[in-house]
C-alpha cells in the first residue's frame, strides 16, 4: 500500500446530482496515481476547526489521465453541509488514499455490484476497474425513490448492466436490492464475487445470500473516525478470527479506516 | 531582535528538545504518524495506553463528535505489554526521540508489575519513562477511579515509585473536586512530573433511538472545548507542586500551548488535534520557536509559569 | 400520528405549561427580553442570581468567548433583594409565568434571610419557587464552595428547608469528584427538585501580555462545549434522586433539550443560547412540541428518562 | 429609545476600503427608522453556531431615505473573519438599534470629532447628523499610516473639515491625533463638545484635554458583549457616580450595551 498523503487540492466543479446528493471533483494528481477502488480519503470540510473532525468519503471515480478523483456525498449533518457550501477553485485539505480497497480476484469472470443509496459512492471506480480488467459486470441499486437513484447511466456507460430498485416503486423494481439479487441468482446468473457497499441492514442480507449461493462477497463498512489512519481505534468493527486450531469463534475489533473499509462479508459479526 | 532560542526542557529527568509530546491515544505507536511528521522533531512521544494483557476495547460506537470536541470510549484497546515490546517498540529504535510509554491497569499489581517489566527492557528498547494513567477504575475499590482520591493515588504511585526508577509521569483526571490534594498525594508518592488532564466524563444521546451515542454510554471529552477547564486545572496544580507540569486539553494550535507554558506546563501534550492536523506538532513546535523569537525570550523555561496576576 | 401532546409538567410542586426555562444569569430580570419573547409562553423564568445586599460585580472583562462556549466572571453584579422586589418583580406580575428566584450568599445566614424575605412576598410578588445557587464560595470554610461537599449542601439547605415553605430547587455544581453524594445531601435536607449544571471553572490566557484575559483570572464555563458533561452529570443525578431533575448545559437546539429529557430531565433551562438567538426559548418550546407530535408521544412526562441502555 | 429588534437583513455591498477593513452596506429600513448616531448592531458572524457569540459593530451611516445602514470593520478575529466573507445577498441576522447614542445638545455650535484607527465607524453617522443639525464641524482622525487612514473623504463630503495624523507620518501630521486636538484648541478653535471614539489610550487622553479645556466630551465605549441587550452583565465599565450627599466618589459597573456606548468622558475610570 502507498503512503497515505495530506495534501491541499483544488476543487474543480462541484454541483448537486440528485437532491441532496453532490459530486464532486477535485484536482489531485498524487492520489490518482495509487489509488485503488474501495479506497476513501479523508476530508476536513470547512476551513476552521469547526466541525472538528474530518470526515471520510469513498473514492467514486478515479481519472488517472486527468489526474482527478471524484467524490460522491449526500447532506446529512454539519460536516456534509458544509463541504457542499465549498466553492470551485477552494483547496481542500484531505488525506489519502486510505485503507485496503476491494480486491478483485484475477480468475473472477462475473462480477456482481450492489449499491443501496448512497452506497453506490464507492462502487463506480469499482465497476470502471473491473471491466478495464475485462469482467463480465452486473450492477444492482437501490434508491428511495426514482429522483434519487444515483449513478444508473455512469454505470451503464461503463458497459455494465445496471438495474434498479426504488422503495416506492417509482422507477423499475419496486421493493429491496436484495430482491433482484435473489433474482439474478435465481435465473442462474451467478457472480464470483459480489461487491456491496450500502446500509448495514442491506449488507446483512446480501452476505446472508451471497454465503447461501456460496459466492465470495465483499462489502464496504462505515464506522465513525476521528484519525482516518489507525492511530486512534476509534473506527472499530467486529470481526470473525478463523481460529483454526482451537476449533472456535474468536472476535476482534478491527479498524476501518486501516484494515478496511472493505471486509470480507462472512467475517463481519453484525448483531450487536 | 534575537535570532536563536533554547526550546529545550526537562521533565521527570527526561531532556526533551522542545516541549512538544504526543497525548496517549492519540498518536498510535508512533509509527502511523511517520507520513506526516518527522518523529526525530518530537519533544517526546507518549504511546496509546497499554496494560499487562492485551485488551479487546469496547464495541462501537466508539467516537462521537461534540461542539468544538469528541467523545471517545476505546475501552483501552491496546496489543498488551508483550507485543508492545516485541512489535512496535523496535520500530521506534531508530529515532532519537524519549519514548514514554503510557501504562494502566485495573489493580495495584498489574501497574506494578507493567513498570517491573518496562524497566527492565527500558535500557534495550529505549523506554524513557512512563506516564502512569490513574483515570481507570479501581477493581478492588468498586470501580472507584484511582486518580478521584488523594490515598488511593498516594497508595498506586507509592507502589509503582518502589518498583521502579524510570521517571514518572502521573497523569491527573479532571473529574475531581479539588485536583490540588491528588497534585500533591502523587507528588508525596515518588512522581517525576504530572501531566493533565485527561479526558472529562461526558455522554450524548440519539434522540431517534433514544439510546446514547456511543455504545460504552459515557465517553471522554477532549478537544478544543476542555481547553478553559484544563487551562485552570495546570495552573492550580502547577501553584501546588514542586516537580515539573505538562498541560493537556484541547491545544490544537500554537496560541493555546503557549497559554499552557505561561500558565505554568513545562512541557504539553498534543492529543485529539493530531486527528484534524496530523502535522499540528510540528506547527506547533516552529509557532513556539517563532513566539519566543518575536518576544526576545531566549529560553523557554524564561516563560514557563511566568502568568502575570 | 397525533394532532396534540402535552407539554405540562410539574416541577417541585410547581406546574408548568412547557418544560422549558431561562437559566438564571443569561435572561436579566426576564424584560429585557420582551422584545424577543412572549414571556407568558415560557414555562418558568429563572431570574439573575440575587444576594441580599447589591453587589458591584467583578471588573471587566467579565466574557471571554472559548471553543463553542464562553467564559463568565460576572461576580454576581445584582441590585440586591429589596430592589429587585420593589423595581424587577412588579413588571412580571402581568405574566402568568412562574417567576423563581436564584439566590446566592457568602453565609447561611444570609441565603435563610433571602429565603426568609422572599417568602414573605411571594404572594404579593408572584415568587413560585427559589433556585439555591450553591456555587458560591461559603466565606467561614475558607472559600468552600457549598456545592462541593455533601456535608455542607446538607447544612445549608436543610437551614433554607426550615425557612421557608416555597418550592426549593437546589442547583449543583459539576465541579465534583462524586455528583451522586451531592444530589443525595440536597436531596435529604428537603430539596424538592435538583438544577444542573452550573459553569465549569475556567481559564484563558492572553499570550501578548502574559495575563488572564479575565479580570477574575477564572471564569465559568458554559455553552454548548458543556454539553456532553452535562449530560452525563443529569443522567447520574437522575438516576440517583426521586425527586425532579432539571437539566442545564449547553442546550441551543431542540435536540439538545430533547437529549436531557430523554436522559432524566423533567424540565431544562437555557443559558448562554440567549444569547445567541434571543428567541431560543420559544423555537425550543416549538420544536419540542413537534418532536413529541411526529413521535406519537401523547404526553411529555413520558419521554423524561426514556433512554434505552 | 425604540424596540431593539432581532431581524435579518441582506447584504447589499461589501467591500474592502482599507487593507483589512470592510464597509457593508445592508437593507434594514426597520432599523433606519429609529436609529441614532452611536448605536450600534449585534450581529452573528456565521450562519451556524462558531462562533458561537455575536459580535458588536457601530452603525457607521444611516440612509434612512433608502433604509439602508452600513458597518465599517476591521477583521481582528474570528468573527470579524467570517463577517468579511459573507456575500452580497446573504441574509445577516442582526439585533439593533442598540444602546444610547451620541447626545448632540442643541445649543452647541461647534463640535469636534475625533476618530482613532476603526474608532471612525461611528463618528461618520455623527458627523452627518450634526451637520443636518447645522454645526460647525471639525474631524480629526489617526492611522497608522496613509493606506490606513479611512473615510477622510466621506466626512469632507459632508462638509467637514478633516485633519489626519499619521504614527509614521506618511499622511500630514506625524504623530497622535490628540497633538492635533490640542493645536486646534491652542489656535483657539474651542468646540462646545467633543465627542471621540478610538483605543482606550487615545480616549483617555482626550478627555484630559477636554477637561482641561473645559469642553464638554463624549466618548464611545467598548467591552467584550455577551447579550448586547443589558441582560448577561458581561459588558461593564467603570463609571463614576456622582453622589453629591455624601461628598464622596463612587463607582458603578455600568453596561456599555444599554447604558453606553457613550459615556461622558469625565464620568469614566480608565486605571483599572
Ligand atoms: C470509509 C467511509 C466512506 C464513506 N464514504 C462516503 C461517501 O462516499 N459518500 C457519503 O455521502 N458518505 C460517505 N461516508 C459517510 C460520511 O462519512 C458521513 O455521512 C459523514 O461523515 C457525515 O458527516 P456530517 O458532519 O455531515 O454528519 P454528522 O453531523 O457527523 O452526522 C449526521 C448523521 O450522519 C451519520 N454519520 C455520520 N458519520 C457517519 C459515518 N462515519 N458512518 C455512518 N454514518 C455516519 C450519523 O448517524 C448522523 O445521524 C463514508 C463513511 C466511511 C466511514
Ligand atoms: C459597542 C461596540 C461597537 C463596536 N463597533 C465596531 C465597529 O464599528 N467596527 C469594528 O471593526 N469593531 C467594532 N467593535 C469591536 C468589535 O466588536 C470587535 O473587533 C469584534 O467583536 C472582534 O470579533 P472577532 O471575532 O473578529 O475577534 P475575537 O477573536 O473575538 O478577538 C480578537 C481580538 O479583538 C479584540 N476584541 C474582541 N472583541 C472586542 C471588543 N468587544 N472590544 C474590544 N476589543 C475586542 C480582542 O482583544 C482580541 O484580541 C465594537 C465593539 C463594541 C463593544
Ligand atoms: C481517542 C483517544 C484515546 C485516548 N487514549 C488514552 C489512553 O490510552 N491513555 C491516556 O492516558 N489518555 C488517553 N486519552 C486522553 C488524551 O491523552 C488526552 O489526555 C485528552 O484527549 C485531552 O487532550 P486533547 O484535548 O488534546 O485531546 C485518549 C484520548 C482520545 C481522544
Ligand atoms: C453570564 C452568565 C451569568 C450567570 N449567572 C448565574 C447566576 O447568577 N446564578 C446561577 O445560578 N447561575 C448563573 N449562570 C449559570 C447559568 O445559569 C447556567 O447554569 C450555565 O450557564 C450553563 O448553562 P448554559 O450552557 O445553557 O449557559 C450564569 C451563566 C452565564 C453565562
Ligand atoms: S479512525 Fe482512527 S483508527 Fe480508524
Ligand atoms: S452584553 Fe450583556 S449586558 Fe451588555
Amino acid at each position: 500500500m502507498s503512503a497515505i498523503l495530506n495534501i491541499k487540492v483544488k476543487i474543480l466543479s462541484g454541483k448537486e446530482v440528485v437532491p441532496n446528493i453532490y459530486l464532486m471533483r477535485l484536482k489531485a494528481p498524487e492520489i490518482t496515481q495509487d489509488a485503488l477502488s474501495g479506497q476513501f480519503i479523508h476530508i476536513k470540510c470547512s476551513k476552521d476547526n469547526y466541525p472538528l473532525l474530518r470526515r471520510p468519503f469513498s473514492i467514486h471515480r478515479i481519472d488517472k489521465e486527468k489526474g482527478e478523483i471524484f467524490i460522491l456525498f449526500q447532506v446529512v449533518g454539519e460536516g456534509t453541509k458544509l463541504l457542499a457550501q465549498r466553492v470551485v477553485g477552494d483547496d481542500l485539505d484531505i488525506m489519502g488514499p486510505i485503507g485496503n480497497g476491494f480486491n478483485i480476484y484475477p480468475e473472477s469472470r462475473k462480477i456482481m455490484i450492489v449499491g443501496g443509496g448512497i452506497g453506490v459512492a464507492p462502487l463506480l471506480a469499482l465497476c470502471e476497474e473491473s471491466i478495464r480488467q475485462g469482467k463480465e459486470v452486473r450492477v444492482l441499486i437501490s434508491a428511495l425513490k426514482k429522483e434519487l437513484v444515483i449513478g444508473e447511466e455512469s454505470f451503464r456507460n461503463l458497459g455494465a448492466k445496471v438495474d434498479v430498485a426504488t422503495d416506492d416503486g417509482s422507477y423499475q423494481h419496486k421493493g429491496l436490492v436484495t430482491d433482484l439479487l435473489e433474482g439474478s441468482i435465481r435465473e442462474g446468473w451467478l457472480a464470483n464475487q459480489i461487491f456491496a457497499c450500502g446500509p448495514k441492514s442491506m449488507l446483512k442480507k446480501i452476505v446472508e445470500i451471497s454465503l447461501d449461493a456460496h459466492i465470495d462477497c465483499q462489502v464496504s463498512l462505515e464506522e465513525r473516525m476521528a484519525c482516518g489512519i489507525g492511530a486512534c481505534l476509534g473506527c472499530v468493527c467486529k470481526i470473525k478470527t478463523k481460529d483454526k486450531k482451537e476449533d472456535k469463534v474468536k472476535y476482534e475489533f478491527k479498524k476501518v479506516c486501516e484494515d478496511g473499509p472493505i471486509f470480507g462479508g462472512s467475517e463481519v459479526v453484525w448483531d450487536d | 531582535m534575537i535570532d536563536k532560542t533554547c526550546l529545550k526542557v526537562e521533565i521527570a529527568g527526561i531532556k526533551l528538545k522542545n516541549p512538544v509530546m504526543t497525548a496517549s491515544g492519540t498518536f498510535g505507536y508512533g509509527q502511523e504518524y511517520v507520513p506526516f511528521v518527522d518523529l526525530n522533531r518530537l519533544g517526546a512521544m507518549i504511546l496509546k495506553g497499554i496494560t499487562l494483557k492485551p485488551k479487546m476495547g469496547n464495541p462501537p460506537p466508539r467516537i462521537i463528535e461534540t461542539p468544538s470536541g469528541m467523545l471517545n470510549a476505546i475501552g483501552l484497546q491496546n496489543v498488551g505489554v508483550e507485543m508492545l515490546i516485541r512489535e512496535k517498540l523496535p520500530y521506534l529504535q531508530k529515532f532519537n526521540t524519549p519514548v514514554i510509554i503510557n501504562i494502566s491497569g485495573d489493580t495495584i499489581e498489574e501497574y506494578v508489575e507493567l513498570a517491573e517489566r518496562l524497566g527492565e527492557v527500558s535500557k534495550e528498547m529505549g523506554v524513557t519513562g512512563l506516564e502512569v494513567n490513574i483515570s481507570c477504575p479501581n477493581v478492588k475499590k468498586r470501580g472507584m477511579v484511582w486518580g478521584t482520591d488523594a490515598k488511593a493515588t498516594y497508595e498506586i504511585i507509592n507502589s509503582i515509585r518502589k518498583t521502579t526508577s524510570l521517571p514518572l509521569i502521573v497523569k491527573l483526571t479532571p473529574n475531581v473536586t479539588n485536583i490540588k490534594t491528588i497534585a500533591q498525594a502523587a507528588e508525596e508518592a515518588g512522581a517525576d512530573a504530572l501531566s493533565l488532564i485527561n479526558t472529562l466524563v461526558g455522554m450524548t444521546v440519539d434522540i431517534d433511538s433514544r439510546k446514547p451515542k456511543l455504545a460504552n454510554i459515557s465517553g471522554g471529552l477532549s478537544g478544543p472545548a476542555v481547553k478553559p477547564v484544563a487551562l485552570w486545572l495546570v495552573w492550580q496544580v502547577f501553584q501546588t507542586v514542586n516537580i515539573p507540569v505538562i498541560g493537556i486539553g484541547g491545544i490544537i494550535k500554537v496560541e493555546d500551548a503557549l497559554e499552557f507554558i505561561i500558565a505554568g506546563a513545562r512541557a504539553i501534550e498534543i492529543g485529539t488535534a493530531n486527528f484534524v492536523n496530523p502535522r499540528v506538532t510540528i506547527e506547533i513546535i516552529e509557532g513556539i520557536e517563532k513566539y519566543l523569537i518575536e518576544n526576545n525570550i531566549k529560553d523557554i523555561n524564561e516563560l514557563v509559569g511566568s502568568m502575570k496576576i
